[in-house]
């Protein structure tokens, strides 16, 4: 168990250090923030002052270095637009983006397992083949269609539910909350939709391909032979099998919704960390750029940690096969 | 465990039942202010937002003549020596009295590195407060549009700013901040209860306000700024949001004909137009070499011909525009009706003015455009590029955001390559022509990027730097108009528009700065 | 002769399969003529939307044929710039295509070179592969397109960037999908290299290099083959994406996605063909590639028996 | 009236092309404490028979006539009543154990849940019941076995809990399809006492479906032979076997290889009864022609010195990455332990072990497929690897070929037969003109017994004796002298193992090869072998004449192999 974890550890680990390289030599090359900050109409003399206190004369390896430091220690410089400690920044906005995706990873998964397993099992059922079309909808329509849809129908014809923004948050000092609220709770209705719907239809289809293949196992033929019943068999035996994948999935979509977070949060004003992150690329804005791309990984890697030993504890043979090691 | 529970209850209940002020308006537009503090950032939505909590000395009015406001009068003792008497019984939002000292320290404070507002104020000498109730202001030499200067310095409180360890500005650019870049207090008609930048900031009504109640009758402000342009226009479609000061021109023919919205609109100070680099000795981006198309005035003048900016204004900018025949907007020194008169839209002589200058078959160059700095900027770069391919001149685009755009007007792209071709667009805030010169035709112009040199207008420029003679400098402007007019030494394309909507019980007059001045607010 | 092709092709599995699926035969049918009418846009298009020349500006804003106020000579009405909006819609999507088609090619030919050498090879060089990849899957394709996007700009030259914005876009993402390929022809390698006839073509004594490319590649083609189609169908809504975030093509050449980025300006106003029509075609255009690589999945998993 | 009566079953697959009969007309009778064997090649139908009468056919079959009927219970169509006899009067035992057990569900809980389903238990004695079943059916410390997921169990034991639960609900009859055929020889004869043992104390029916005649000889009283969906031949076991009526039965008895004499070749018999006779001679006389004349020097050909390959997995354990699961286990296994063997020209060497006795793996390293931990190997007196333990291939010039065991992946399915077999000849033939190549691969075909149409063909529309033909002639193609053949009859029937190993013998005798021959199956050792090798655990225990080894054998551990093996002569 120890070594395992510690293994992963250090993998994970390794990933972020390549991240934060990637991170700040890419984003090293990007424009030149000192026009971003000073507007059109600024003296040269300015821009030379700006550019001296930023730092942006040292070479690349000390500002490098100087980086890699400050991020260690949660420090992920000042914004250049914005001004502001960009750790502040994004401990502001996180609340937001994590919220978000974690109510529509949710609603992926549930919603994906369920219909997945539903179309797994009545695979030529009439219903199953609606699902799959629509499912099949939902991977082809790009998220920023289904938000402008979603924001023309509901707030705009309808006027039911809101268009833009988080409504009313609660703040409980470390964490700014929407969850609590009735018009928070509205607010996220949409912009959840609207990210989910993506993730869902991959669930779906990972599900219900999982789910058909297990059904025709020797185990699962093993099952029918030895009389258990036929809810059983799918929902115990196939199901527990068949969830699996969802666990890596899960781990690796995570990413894949924060990212997809910047277009749904740009088409709903949703003020977390991927509206931050798009007006950063326009303002080239490296700093948070660099952070954005650091939590995300972050995130990611994190996640898949706990994927990994999640699949410790829930599929025997790893576990065998590592304690033998 | 139950403490917790009642807290999360009345955080519940708060939320639900926060209570609804009977007259507010939900204010948005694409960006928030920067910062609270008044001297930190010299920038337009800053200012927006400032301008209802803080005041200055002076003030623009609704159709940006000069009123005043915490000075009641003023008289210029000498050239150079100016001196304000102060309205008495002015408090701050903290309850504090104004005096003289206060705006002395203001004055000084705004001309004090690290603020912003150094460039703007650069003339001021000094503020000193002669007793409570008045302050003298020496300049550095006669300067006509003081005046116009002070509407843009706020005054704050000397002791709050001390007490708060915001006594100078502080550097926004290098990333500080203070307590006064998000606290504010000053003695305007509303004070900012709630902010969360770039979310949500709520002014309420001050009670304690000195001047007239009855022009608005507005309890509470809540901003809420929406970058995406559908996104805000569905709010207001929505009734999310009341008002808002920017609103996509072909959006606005959908709330004009509204019976729930009103549009309003004026002409915007700020004029756009293409400048073509007629001083290289080749251009960049063209076919052609060895030698620079634009430096002939007739390929230059070709290009103006087949501008059609009626089309334009009527396809691409909804009528939202006044077609310009000089780059300054009316009601700036030196600009006149009639050389605002465009030359005719022409594309036959355009093609035979080029075919004259040698190039009856066109030339090709890139014409770089931003895409997120003026009204529609793209589209008209779009436009603008299939009336010069008519005429036989391929024009390729490059389309980018406002930081990068600028950037490489200014010092060149990351090859160092300057731009061939480019729009951009001028504000005069001085409101006068010399501005303009000092930026956009004195040779060492900052913004001169089109490489326009004439030794006379170089000469002028200076000449009416310091003429004092109002009829004698108006002369000088003149001429350098027609000097540099003649020479086509830019495209000129229209004036902007600024329009607002809200809905139709909201009523917030329109000024040409775009700037909303909530104290003439009312809801109905 | 043909006649004898077809007959052939219905007699395999997968023909079978695919004649009898009514899916697969319209979702490839309506891929195809999409295809066609973009291969031959110049035929197809009444007209050049590209050419600047040919366009008027005030022909902006005219709606659809049978709307009041349309015209005959412009069906599903104009764009903002007076651009014939069928006409666009055709050049657009040959920009949607050959930017999602070669960023896949791309992306899959790095990816599977990748993925079977490392698969074949396996040892450091296996590890250093594969620890590559999860990299690559810590930075989601939009972001990564974001940051390649941002960078190529900064470093090309700005004359260049008309040309270099297409290279820009296949190369951002198909660099943000090689992982995928990288793993499944990896796995699938894993499987195939210990096959027996793998043994006999090293007891033989071929080169790896023949061995990898000449007797395994063609046998891990079939899951290959299906992720390129799906992810074909990313690669377009991704194109469409980034130029709906304004980072894409140049609005002289619109793709779907920039034509749906400024349609979406005047949804409000009541010129809704503008992003209504680029939408719906490239919702056809994703859902028919994604029906046609559902089809594929089921059809060529061996691990499905048919009922 | 008896226990189990089918009479006139009919089932069939309709696909798209054709009706496929899989069974037709069948008629047969089981009683309590009886063991039916139900015997056929591959496609005969009998797994078919046994998946109808618990009606478990794979759609789009279907029964399409006759009854099924179990105490006077008709079952056709009787959906109800077979799900309630499924597992408590009909119990079932697969092939393949490794994947009859859900792998996340611990046996316990499998066991309980069975018996839960259909006795009236609780928990507490669901559990007893469970532990008492795995004691019956000869796991050791079962009280805490039960804890355990299957895969923490070996293949035998695992087949025996699936026994367990086969029984768990006191089934009246078990139908057990092929249910050793993945299993050693050792534990196959366990698993079969175990079943005979049942048989006696539950006094059940038994069904067993397998291909293999020497398990049909030691276990069943009754035998039914099927091919093409029909009963071609049923009756007292012992009867049959020994005096066959049907062409099929008497094909199938005479291709069994004898455990205890050596032939010359097998006799084949057509389907019509007549006997077949290959005349390889003059389909040979081509190849000789271009390879030229060889002549056994009864030389020194192969030699194995204190080979020792360790497989460690160690170095692995970092190549774990997100998501994907890595299959590399962290544990050092000792394939092969100080193999030493000589091989002489001309000769057949058998290398004779169960699973895990290292017999593939020193085939692999002789070819360079793996590459030894330690010792040497000298081929013509030349060491094929060299000092960084680097296989050198162009020291045996394609000299040694192999032929494997999986006929079904040991061609390339994307290649044409022609291709298949001119590779290997263009590789070491570079300048080979077409003609030249067609004509080698005529003679390759040929000698093969395969016609010349089929090398337009691909892999998959052959069947598996064919294939292992192509496999034959892409290893002939580079005119080798030492051919080693990896199990290369195991996955076949036993008429088209017959012709295989005939032919076989006809090449080595032909175009004096030099064989090394690997098998788990001890009689057909017998029959191709003139020395052999015995291992075990990857050591080798002992190597003598095969005539000496099978009568006076020293080691316990082939004295055990050789009593345990499964004799069709045992019942004749």
């Amino acid at each position: 168990m120890f070594s395992y974890t510690f293994k992963r550890l250090l993998q994970a680990i390794l990933v972020m250090v390549v991240v934060a390289f990637v991170s700040f030599s890419l984003f090293n090359f990007v424009g030149d923030p000192v026009n971003s900050m000073t507007g059109e109409d600024a003296s040269d003399q300015r821009r030379d002052e700006v550019r001296e206190v930023l730092g942006l004369n040292d070479p690349v390896y000390i500002q490098f270095s100087r980086f890699l430091g400050n991020v260690v220690q949660g420090d992920f410089g000042i914004s250049y637009q914005l001004k502001r400690e960009v750790s502040d920044l994004v401990a502001e906005r996180m609340p937001a983006t994590l919220e978000l995706v974690f109510v529509s990873a949710l609603l992926a998964i549930i919603l994906g397992v369920i219909l997945g397993v539903y179309t797994g099992i009545h695979r030529d059922s009439f219903i199953s083949n609606i699902i799959l079309v629509i499912s099949l909808a939902g991977v082809s329509l790009p998220t920023f269609i289904i938000g402008i849809m979603l924001i023309y129908f509901f707030s705009v014809i309808l006027g039911v539910l809101p268009s833009f923004g988080r409504g009313e948050v609660t703040d409980l000092g470390f964490w700014t909350t929407g969850l609590l609220t009735n018009s928070g709770l509205k607010a996220l209705i949409l912009p959840s939709i609207t990210l989910s719907l993506f993730q869902m239809t991959y669930v779906i289809r990972l599900v219900r391909a999982e789910m058909m293949e297990i059904l025709q196992t020797d185990y699962i033929k093993f099952a029918k032979a030895r009389g258990i019943k036929t809810n059983i068999i799918n929902y115990k035996h196939a199901l527990k099998n068949g969830l699996i994948p969802v666990i890596t999935i899960t781990g690796i979509n995570i990413g894949t919704l924060i990212a997809f977070s910047i277009i749904t949060e740009t088409v709903f004003q949703w003020p977390g960390m991927g509206a931050l992150f798009i007006n950063a690329v326009y303002f080239v804005d490296i700093p948070i750029m660099s952070a954005y791309m650091i939590m995300v990984a972050f995130i990611f890697v994190l996640i898949n940690f706990i994927v990994d030993i999640t699949y410790y504890f829930i599929d025997p043979r790893i576990r065998l096969k590592e304690e033998k090691g | 465990m139950k403490k917790t529970i009642s807290i999360v209850l009345s955080l519940l209940l708060m939320g639900i039942f926060s209570p609804a002020l009977a007259n507010s308006i939900k204010w948005s537009m694409p960006g928030d202010s920067l910062t609270l503090d008044p001297h930190a950032q010299n920038e337009g939505p800053t200012h927006m937002v400032s301008r209802q909590v803080y005041e200055g000395l002076v003030t623009p009015g609704i159709n940006m003549e000069i009123l005043p406001q915490l000075a009641e009068s003023w008289v210029a003792t000498s050239d150079d020596t100016w001196v304000f008497n102060l309205r008495r019984g002015v408090t701050f939002h903290d309850g504090s009295s104004l005096t003289a000292s206060d705006v002395a320290f203001s004055i000084n404070r705004a001309k004090t590195a690290p603020s912003d507002m150094v460039d703007l104020i650069k003339s001021v000498k000094s503020a000193t407060a002669i007793d409570d109730h008045t302050v003298e202001v020496k300049t550095d030499g006669p300067n006509p549009i003081l005046l116009n200067q002070l509407t843009q310095i706020f005054v704050m409180s000397e002791a709050w700013a001390k007490a708060n360890g915001c006594e100078v500005s502080y550097n926004w650019d290098a990333g500080e901040t203070s307590y006064c870049a998000s606290n504010a207090n000053g003695t305007g008609p509303f004070e900012i209860t709630f902010r969360e930048q770039d979310v949500r900031t709520v002014f309420t009504k001050n009670n304690n306000w000195w001047g007239n109640h009855y022009t608005h009758n507005l309890d509470q402000i809540e901003l809420l700024p929406i970058k995406n342009d559908a996104t805000r226009v569905a709010a207001l479609l929505s009734g999310e949001i009341d008002y808002t000061n920017v609103v996509p021109v072909q959006d606005l023919e959908r709330f004009k004909s509204s019976a729930g919205h009103v549009v309003k609109m004026t002409p915007q100070n700020r004029t756009i137009f293409f400048g073509m680099d007629q001083g290289s000795a080749e251009l960049n981006s063209s076919n052609i070499k060895g030698k620079n198309p634009f430096a002939d005035r007739r390929v230059r003048l070709a290009m103006y011909h087949a501008l059609d900016m009626d089309a334009i204004k009527d396809k691409v900018m909804r009528g939202q525009s006044v077609p310009a025949g000089i780059i300054t907007a009316p009601g700036v020194n030196g600009h006149t009706a009639a050389r605002d008169q465009r030359l005719p839209y022409d594309p036959e002589l355009s093609k035979q003015l080029l075919a004259e200058a040698g190039y009856p078959d066109g030339f090709e160059l890139t014409l770089d455009c931003p895409n997120d700095r003026y009204i529609n900027d793209e589209a008209i770069c779009v436009a603008a590029i299939s009336m010069f391919a008519k005429i036989g001149v391929t024009v390729n685009l490059d389309a980018k955001t406002k930081s990068q755009h600028f950037s490489e007007i200014k010092e060149g792209d990351a090859n160092g390559m300057t731009s061939d071709m480019y729009m951009l667009g001028w504000g005069v805030p001085t409101f006068d022509s010399h501005y303009v010169y000092s930026y956009l035709f004195e040779s060492s112009g900052s913004w001169n990027k089109v490489n326009f040199s004439d030794a006379r207008v170089d000469e002028l420029v200076a000449a009416m730097g310091v003429e004092t003679n109002l009829e004698k400098r108006n002369a000088m402007i003149a001429e350098a108009w027609d000097i540099t007019q003649d020479n086509v030494a830019y495209l000129p394309l229209h004036h902007q528009v600024v329009n607002q909507a809200a809905k139709s019980n909201v009523d917030v007059p329109i000024r040409m700065n775009n700037e909303p001045l909530f104290r003439f607010a009312n809801v109905n | 002769m043909l006649f004898k092709k077809i007959n052939k092709i219905y007699d395999t599995d997968i023909g079978y399969s695919f004649f009898n699926s009514k899916i697969a035969i319209i979702s490839s049918t309506i891929f195809l003529i999409i295809c066609l009418c973009s291969v031959f846009a110049g035929i197809v298009a009444p007209y050049n939307p590209f050419d600047p020349a040919t366009v008027s500006l005030m022909d902006a804003f005219t709606p659809p044929m049978w709307s009041e106020g349309g015209s005959s000579s412009f069906i599903l009405g104009t764009d903002q710039q007076g651009r014939d909006m069928f006409s666009t819609m055709i050049y657009g999507s040959r920009i949607s295509l050959i930017v999602g088609f070669s960023s896949i090619i791309f992306a899959m030919v790095l990816g599977v070179f990748l993925g079977v050498t490392a698969g074949y090879i396996g040892g450091m060089y296996e590890i250093v592969v594969m620890r590559l990849t999860d990299v690559q899957l810590t930075i989601p394709s939009i972001l990564m397109a974001l940051l390649v996007y941002g960078i190529a700009r900064s470093i090309i030259s700005q004359s260049m960037h008309d040309e270099m914005v297409m290279y820009v876009l296949i190369f951002a993402i198909g660099i943000s999908e090689w992982p995928q390929f990288a793993r499944v022809s990896r796995a699938s390698t894993l499987v195939e290299k210990n096959k027996e006839y793998v043994s006999a073509s090293r007891i033989i004594g071929l080169s790896n290099i023949l061995i990898m490319f000449k007797h395994i590649l063609p046998n891990i083609l079939r899951p290959i083959l299906v992720i390129a189609t799906i992810g074909l169908a990313l690669a377009i809504i991704t194109e469409s994406t980034l130029s709906f975030l304004g980072v894409g093509v140049p609005p002289t050449t619109p793709s779907l996605g920039t034509l749906i980025r400024f349609g979406n300006n005047f949804l409000f106003s009541g010129e809704w063909w503008i992003t209504f029509f680029p939408a719906i075609f490239l919702i056809v255009l994703a859902l028919s590639i994604n029906l046609l690589g559902d089809w594929m999945r089921d059809a060529l998993n061996p691990k499905l028996k048919k009922r | 009236m008896s226990f189990l009566e089918v009479k006139n079953l009919d089932i069939s697959y309709p696909t798209r092309k054709e009706t496929i009969v899989a069974s037709k007309n069948v008629e047969f009778t089981l009683e309590r404490g009886e063991i039916l064997g139900i015997v056929g090649e591959s496609g005969s139908g009998k797994s078919t028979i046994a998946n109808a009468i618990i009606n478990l056919i794979d759609p789009p079959g279907e029964i399409t006539n006759g009854s099924i009927k179990i105490d006077n219970n008709e079952l056709r169509d009787n959906e109800e009543l077979i799900q309630k006899i499924r597992g408590k009067k009909i119990g079932f035992v697969f092939q393949d154990p490794q994947t009859s057990l859900n792998p996340l569900f611990k046996i316990k809980e499998q066991l309980i849940e069975t018996i839960q389903t259909h006795l009236n238990l609780g928990y507490q004695d669901a559990l007893k019941k469970s532990i008492q079943l795995l004691k019956e059916v000869g796991i050791d410390n079962a009280e805490k076995r039960i804890e355990d997921y299957p895969h923490q169990f070996s293949g035998g034991m695992r087949q025996r809990v699936v026994i367990a639960l086969a029984i768990s609900c006191e089934p009246d009859l078990i139908i057990a399809d092929e249910p050793t055929t993945a299993l050693d020889v050792s534990i196959q004869y366990q698993i079969l006492e175990l079943l005979k043992d049942l048989t006696k104390k539950r006094n059940l029916g038994v069904i067993i479906i397998t291909h293999d005649m020497g398990v049909i000889a030691e276990t069943t009283n009754k035998v039914i032979v099927m091919r093409d969906g029909f009963i071609v031949e049923q009756g007292e076991t012992k009867e049959l076997l020994t005096n066959p009526k049907s062409n099929e039965a008497r094909s199938l008895v005479i291709s069994v290889p004898p455990t205890n004499k050596k032939i010359d070749r097998f006799k084949l018999i057509s389907p019509d009864g007549k006997e077949i006779t290959s005349d390889s001679k003059n389909l040979t006389k081509n190849i000789i022609k271009t390879w030229g004349i060889r002549e056994n020097k009864n030389q020194k050909l192969l030699k194995l010195t204190d080979v020792t390959k360790i497989f460690d997995d160690r170095s692995l354990a970092i190549n774990i990455s997100f998501g994907s699961k890595n299959e590399s286990t962290d544990k050092v296994v000792k394939a092969v332990d100080n193999v030493s063997f000589e091989l002489f020209e001309g000769e057949t060497l058998g290398l004779v072990g169960e699973s895990g006795s290292g017999k593939s793996t020193i085939a692999k390293i002789i070819t360079g497929l793996v590459r030894p931990t330690n010792g040497e190997i000298f081929y013509n007196n030349i060491s094929l690897y060299n000092s960084n333990r680097k296989y050198q291939i162009d020291k045996s010039r394609g000299q040694i070929q192999m032929i494997f065991q999986d006929p079904y992946s040991s061609l390339n399915p994307r290649f044409k037969v022609r291709d298949i077999i001119s590779e290997p000849i263009k590789f070491f033939q570079k300048n080979i003109s077409h003609n030249e190549l067609t004509k080698n691969v005529y003679d390759l075909i040929d000698i093969v017994g395969m016609t010349r149409q089929s090398l337009d063909r691909y892999p998959h529309e052959f069947s598996g004796g064919q294939r292992q033909r192509i496999s034959i002639a892409r290893a002939l193609a580079t005119r080798p002298l030492l051919l080693i053949c990896d199990e290369p009859t195991s996955a076949l029937d036993v008429s088209i193992q017959a012709q295989i190993l005939n032919l076989l013998k006809d090449i080595q005798d032909e175009l004096h090869l030099t064989m090394l021959f690997i098998s788990h199956d001890l009689p057909v050792i017998r029959q191709m072998c003139n020395r052999i090798v015995v291992l075990k655990n990857g050591s080798v225990c002992e190597t003598k004449e095969t005539e000496e080894l099978f009568n006076n054998s020293e080691h316990p551990y082939t004295q055990e192999l050789i009593r345990l093996m499964p004799k069709i002569e045992s019942i004749i």
